[in-house]
């Protein structure tokens, strides 16, 4: 059975929620509305039984393995959920005075300190949304410390490898980018790096470990390098969970990381977020940090600092990234995972998830090429290119053909460096026999790639729908139902 | 440790068959000197689910929550009742164990929601496209803003007076560091929201208006003339909605003539969650759509024919044109956003009317009892459920007296806009549907009490 | 991919749950374990995906319209379940002070109020924990008051059409069972009834609305003639949400009748239970009602009588049924869901479910034999037979190939007075919409199975499962993993 | 309405297809007498899903919840931490809202569980077969007993004393109107749980022995001492469980000779509830397979010879055998079996053994803290994780006077035995795994108050 769109179900007019009514005159208001909106009203029955139906056309790390390279889909713990939906956090303004959400900002603190500690830096701003607003707030931390010297440079400098969000942040934030290329070995390349180093370069972004599942071993050599010409090191913390627990950030020389805390700490991803991006600084970023912020006071209780009280001492702030004080509904999920886990239990996730992967990287490199698979281990996610695939198919006709075996496809054609790429990372949460299983599916698929199986060309076939028209979304846009725009 | 699999006899498998001798081999490329030897000293190590359960909840119950207390906070967040079946069909796995939706044969369900969730979203703000979500309003207003420099290309910001004032912070913030000049200023504790005095500021080199509505006072600015000043020279009228539920008794900004329309969406189906995660709303001209920022779900067809959903104008975004992309942003609110379409699909415009019109009524009640106050004077008498008081005295110590008093009494001028001394007596009160005659009987009576 | 066993996914003497470790000396008591159980103990994720996928194998009211006949499969509201969980409602034992739990005994005099008043009977018995031991509940309280009266009897009749609980507890509670016919227009055969009452009789149990979906119109007169010899009526509530609001069944002359709050009171069905049955009584059958119960005293408040007080006044109370009192889980949920409703919108639960039945009736009668439909009105139910269908095809094909449609099939042969019967009950929580696209379905293999089509015998074709092998699991039981028993 | 879809037009229109007028036409069948003319009166009518939860939640909070307080009681029912997937996970629509699976194409979700659940409650109880649940302990207990009878044909009927009170009671109740002859006594407060009485108590018309292990004391009864002079005298030997828990730490039942175990479930994933629904175990040998009541799920093939699950031998049930069924049982408690199931895999037979011997530690905690009170004595010392403890003067006033200092202290024998003066200084004390040191510490001190 095909699943209408609500406005296919309900009807206008109708809704299915009960409110009291309403005693006395109308209101008179300027602007008033003359008639209701034109949005159907579905009673519960049917719109329990529309997103429940809609819900089995998704895949999801509850129904398996969710093998998306970077982006660590790992179990989300039901503990989480449930402590975010205590009355004490869930429903809490805010705005409320502080003498009424002490937990709240102990809550804040508490996760603080723990990210701070993880990553060896020495201050934390807690409030951007997500990765790339922290990206946004780690550069903005930057050239404010920068201008703050009355030094403003105009270039940023990031790896080819580099997730997209890292140049378009750059250039959101002002600056120019510039591409540095990448080793044979998947590595940037530090010769190049340091030749265009210079007083004109405001810092480099650097994912560490990297987005072909490596560690960039010079990364202290190249932090070295940068702060001798006054620049700053901004590092991509998108794959802090191959190392969380192992290898602290601040010790290598990092002046700003941001932490997906729905990557390595577990938050939901909800289908597209919402994440949530703290960003650790160094102490020469720690003066510039955006507002609010939560403080620990001399008798050990936790103040948010605010517009109010940044005059007294805390006049360099660069400003405010947005209103409020942040995600609070997952720094409660976070906070709740790292206290689950411990610094022991931390330190466990980073090398399951560093096993799994290279289990995965040697249980498949003899049926897929794995560019960098010869020259050592990887850290938490394995890289394979479409080398080898017969017949003109490619790494799309691999993932979409996994699909039909089952499974969600790997991240493909990402990163660029890599012609045809697969990432996969398994995470720690998948067990032996679940990779055992992946495994067997991925060679199964190879194979058939490998001999140019037609057939694959036009899988899946047998998910919800067969491969659509992407081309017609986007040469005229339909973006709401019957108003089709333009 | 619950929720590792892996079991120490399967470790020493998989290291065989990586072949290496310990786990210590696979993490070679790391410097020796940066190598932790063990768990990280002086952090705790892992607990069992009770007494993390525990420990939450100790936390928890240090704050006074909204729903234990006559409640009468807005200011840019608002408390509804959301129904229990949203807050049930948002936890199913497949919704929120699910990634963005790149493999669109498998993840219908979450590009379907969100095609009825753009649709939703444009109705009510009365343009003709929106997109897929933003991470919350003061965020969503900033890219409104980015995009209308785009568009015009002009550098100049006016803001009205009425806009929330960390909707301004966060775009003074990112100005700072793009060139833009952003012209605001404080508001007044009148009942003019000042709209004749923003139009007179208005020129050829603005390249948007920017005004909340109803503004940060609970003011309903004057939408239509405001178009007019901005596009008469070439400017683009940008509207910031922080309460959307207003919209089930205003007209639509859109059609109001606004270009571009933003709002925050927690009131609907997100709950107050102390500030986030929150809902960025985001719509406009669909000329303008290869402008926008932010993912869009568009409606195509399978290979068989049949009616399907994907990510589109993707060209639009970060991780295909890099530094050339109309926003960073990648990950944004998509549970959120499913929460308000779910929300808004009970509701309809219908719920959404009566929802309006209860929680304007309530208001009004508010408005009343606090007027019998000797002292305590209703700033502006037109407003949907938010309306500034004058209090004798400074309304922040007003707050605080009602806190201890167990009441959660409105927000005071003077936090939001603190060193403006010609603010310090504001206080904002605001209303909606879950707000019982008892509470606003126990707020009058504890505010009398403190003002005597 | 198929779902393995438990046992066949985790490993003996693993284990996902944390706990703190027990310091001192091991524990010595008698007959101590040596060793742990053998149950696999499996982490998290691997929990959380294995009953997320089982999950998916199953059909459900969330998932479509379930037409089960008598099972009253309607929506669940999920505030019920919301309160449910309410720490004061959940989180409370059985035996605390009743000075702690009052707010549990208010709810469960307030629920009783609600049935008493909807029934128009005495007083109810709130204990029993699903309908048929409401039904035992019943008997037993019949048979207290005719041995209180010294007038033992040895008899109860039961129509032919009633539910198999009917005999199995007159049985249980001692009685020889006797059936009375049905007449031509499927309700009990009065005359009958009347030739075969006599002093030997203790009751009749009658289904009404009863099992043909038709209202039982002599009902006051055989209460009336049974009264008459000494016996007491029986009423089997299952199909109470026929009448809810509109009919009360103590102006009918009934003594005993149990209440599913599962079916009426939209209680979930859970794969099978739990229910709730409680037993409103007579006055006549209150003072035998058993322990413990619920009773208001004289300043408004709700106190429980248990064992120690029945002395005082109860003394007739025949016992108890179950430990402690009932299945509070239940209780709240009914009574949230009767203050969602009110009197008006039960007695519009009524009326849609009637109508809903009738709109099926009407929709599906030239396309099916209804058996009684040419003779008037259903109440919540349509009932069908399978004559006309061709190439040896009955009623078990067509509901097989009804899954095929994407739905649950109805109840099937039974009531077992109509050959190869087929009850239809829709509910009040579907759309029209959702009836028209049922109706459609029905009537496409309705048509199959009239045109002889031998793909129905073996439908389903496109289930999680084909036909499966009843006589091969009956004959030799497999009921545990890798204990084949016998 | 919110869970009503039909509205007026489509009333309207379905009443002409139906051919009826108005609705009165379809209640034609009721005498006209009987037919209310409209919805109750002086009953409330329908309300907001907001209203009906401020009205239940203001109930709840009438009541001291067990976590909200330090927590002792048992008797019967028991508080142990259940991990936040149980009812994440039971809370699946597919879960809830399905319906007994007879159509087992479109239900192996719910029986591949209950296969499971029988599998793992077999091996619990340590019986060949379990079945696939039943109402609760005290009902599988009556069943077990009606099952003895039909198996021995015999009627006589021996009950220990360490059997719960309400258990005893439930069984009188129903063998007053089957002529089963009940034979049972009250216990006594000492620690002999009087197994070498009870045998003597074993003749040639023995049905059944019944015996609770740990039985109401907490006592831990001599059970192959018992099976052997049961089954000497050709009668049967039941064993109820009510602390399942137990089991992780003690030997099953069926290992020690019993040939019915049954038992109270709740203890794992269920939660207490105020004393439902919870979760009826029940196993025997498996030559008694076609005596048992109750679903059964059984392993098969389907057409294709996929592995599949059905419910088998119904030949014994109601809906088949009518008046010659095994029981009336129809509805049981599947979606207890389900949260049972869940958290029993969580917790392997190692996590059941880890929560045992916690719960028995926290609980010779609180022996050896309330043994330190002058006038206290522990009546058992040796227990599983719940004893009887004598005070002076009535336990009930004593439970009263803790619950005064919000403290649920116990179960007080008078409220169990009510008339059994002998029992009146009787307290029984249960500790889990959810119980702290400062719990027993607050009990300790408080109950030291109250009786110095």
């Amino acid at each position: 059975l095909e699943e209408p769109l609500i406005f296919e179900i309900g009807k206008v007019g109708e809704t299915g929620v009960d409110f009291d009514r309403v005693p006395g005159a109308a209101a008179a208001l300027p602007f008033q509305r003359s008639a209701p909106l034109d949005l159907p009203g579905l009673s519960e029955p049917e719109t329990v039984r529309h997103y429940t139906r809609l819900s089995r056309q998704n895949y999801a790390i509850d129904l398996g393995l969710f093998p998306l390279g970077s982006c660590t889909m790992k179990h989300n713990p039901r503990l989480d959920e449930k402590v975010a939906r205590m009355a004490g956090f869930a429903d809490i303004h805010p705005l409320q005075p502080q003498q009424t959400v002490r937990g709240a900002l102990e809550v804040i603190s508490q996760l603080a300190d723990w990210l701070v500690q993880l990553t060896g830096m020495h201050s934390v701003a807690m409030t951007p949304k997500a990765g790339a607003h922290g990206e946004l707030c780690g550069l903005l931390c930057i050239r404010a410390a920068l201008e703050a010297r009355g030094d403003p440079r105009e270039v940023v400098l990031v790896p080819e490898s580099a997730h997209g969000t890292n140049p378009a942040t750059a250039a959101f934030a002002g600056y120019r980018v510039e591409s540095i290329p990448a080793t044979a070995a998947g590595r940037v390349d530090f010769e190049a790096l340091q030749a265009r180093l210079g007083p004109d370069v405001a810092g480099v972004m650097i994912t560490n470990p990297n987005t072909c599942g490596l560690f960039e071993p010079d990364l202290k050599k190249i932090a070295d390098a940068v702060h001798a010409v006054g620049g700053f090191v901004y590092c991509d913390g998108a794959n802090f969970n191959a190392i969380v627990g192992r290898v602290r950030p601040g010790d290598l020389g990092v002046d700003a990381m941001h932490i997906n805390l729905h990557k390595t700490f577990s938050t939901p991803h909800g289908g597209g977020g919402p994440g949530s991006g703290p960003v650790v600084l160094s102490e020469a970023l720690t003066p510039f940090a955006p507002l609010p912020f939560a403080a620990r006071g001399p008798d050990g209780s936790v103040r948010l600092i605010e517009e109010e009280d940044a005059a007294d001492g805390h006049s360099q702030a660069f400003g405010r990234m947005a209103a409020f004080h942040g995600q609070m509904g997952m720094f409660t999920r976070a906070l709740t995972y790292i206290l689950s886990h411990g610094a022991d239990g931390l330190r466990q996730v980073a090398e399951d998830a560093v096993l799994n992967a290279n289990y995965i990287l040697r249980s498949l490199d003899d049926v897929l090429d794995a560019p960098f698979g010869k020259s050592g281990s990887c850290m938490h996610e394995a890289l394979f290119s479409d080398a080898g695939f017969a017949g003109g198919l490619s790494t799309i006709d691999l993932a979409k053909g996994l699909i039909d075996e089952g499974y969600h496809p790997m991240t493909v054609y990402f990163p660029l460096v890599v012609h045809g790429a697969m990432l996969i990372e398994p995470t720690e949460t998948e067990s032996k026999a679940s990779l055992d299983q992946f495994i067997g599916a991925v060679r199964s698929v190879a194979s058939r790639a490998k001999a140019g199986d037609e057939s694959l060309k036009s899988a899946p076939h047998f998910a919800p729908r067969r491969r659509l028209d992407e081309t017609q979304a986007a040469r005229k846009p339909v973006l709401a139902w019957q108003a089709t725009g333009n | 440790m619950r929720y590792l699999p892996l079991r120490d006899a399967d470790r020493t498998a998989m290291l065989a068959t990586v072949g290496a001798t310990s786990i210590d081999d696979l993490f070679v490329d790391v410097p020796a000197d940066a190598r932790l030897a063990g768990p990280l000293e002086g952090l705790p190590l892992h607990a069992s689910e009770m007494a993390v359960e525990r420990h939450m909840a100790a936390l928890a119950g240090k704050n006074l929550s909204a729903g234990s207390a006559p409640f009468f906070l807005g200011a840019g967040a608002y408390r509804h009742h959301v129904p229990a079946s949203v807050d049930h069909l948002i936890q199913r796995g497949e919704f929120l164990t699910a990634y963005t939706p790149y493999q669109p044969e498998i993840a219908q369900g979450t590009l379907q929601v969100l095609f009825e969730f753009q649709t939703q979203v444009a109705r009510l703000l009365g343009t003709e496209v929106a997109n897929a979500s933003m991470y919350d309003g003061s965020t969503a207003c900033w890219e409104a803003i980015a995009m209308a420099g785009r568009i015009t290309r002009r550098q100049r910001v006016v803001i009205s007076s009425g806009l929330h004032p960390h909707y301004v912070e966060t775009v003074r913030t990112m100005a700072r560091f793009t060139g833009d000049s952003i012209e605001s200023e404080a508001p007044r504790l009148e009942a003019d929201p000042g709209d004749a005095a923003l139009a007179t500021r208005i020129d050829g080199e603005t390249s948007c208006v920017v005004v909340q509505y109803p503004d940060i006072m609970g003011r309903i600015p004057d939408l239509p003339a405001i178009a007019a000043a901005a596009q008469g020279q070439g400017a683009l009228l940008i509207v910031v909605v922080t309460e959307p539920v207003a919209l089930g008794m205003l007209e639509s900004p859109g059609v109001l003539g606004a270009d571009i329309v933003v709002g925050e969406g927690q009131a609907i189906g997100v709950g107050l969650q102390f500030g986030g995660p929150y809902l960025g709303l985001f719509g406009c001209r669909s000329k303008f759509v290869r402008q926008m920022p932010g993912r869009l779900c568009g409606e195509t067809v399978d290979a068989e024919g049949r009616r399907g959903f994907v990510l589109t104008l993707s060209t639009r975004e970060q991780h295909i044109r890099r530094e050339k992309a109309t926003s960073n942003i990648c990950t944004n609110s998509g549970l959120c956003a499913l929460a308000f379409s779910i929300h808004m699909t009970l509701l309809g415009g219908t719920g959404l009317a009566r929802m309006a019109a209860l929680s304007h009524h309530r208001a009004r009640q508010t408005a009343a009892r606090l007027a019998e106050i000797p002292g305590v004077e209703i700033v502006n008498p037109i407003f949907f459920n938010e309306f500034a008081v004058r209090v004798p005295g400074d309304a922040r110590e007003v707050v605080r007296e009602l806190a201890d008093r167990g009441i959660l009494g409105g927000v005071s001028c003077g936090r939001l806009y603190p060193g403006h001394e010609e603010l310090a007596q504001g206080l904002l009160v605001a209303a909606t549907e879950t707000t019982t005659p008892e509470d606003i009987e126990a707020l009058g009576t504890a505010l009398a009490e403190i003002l005597a």
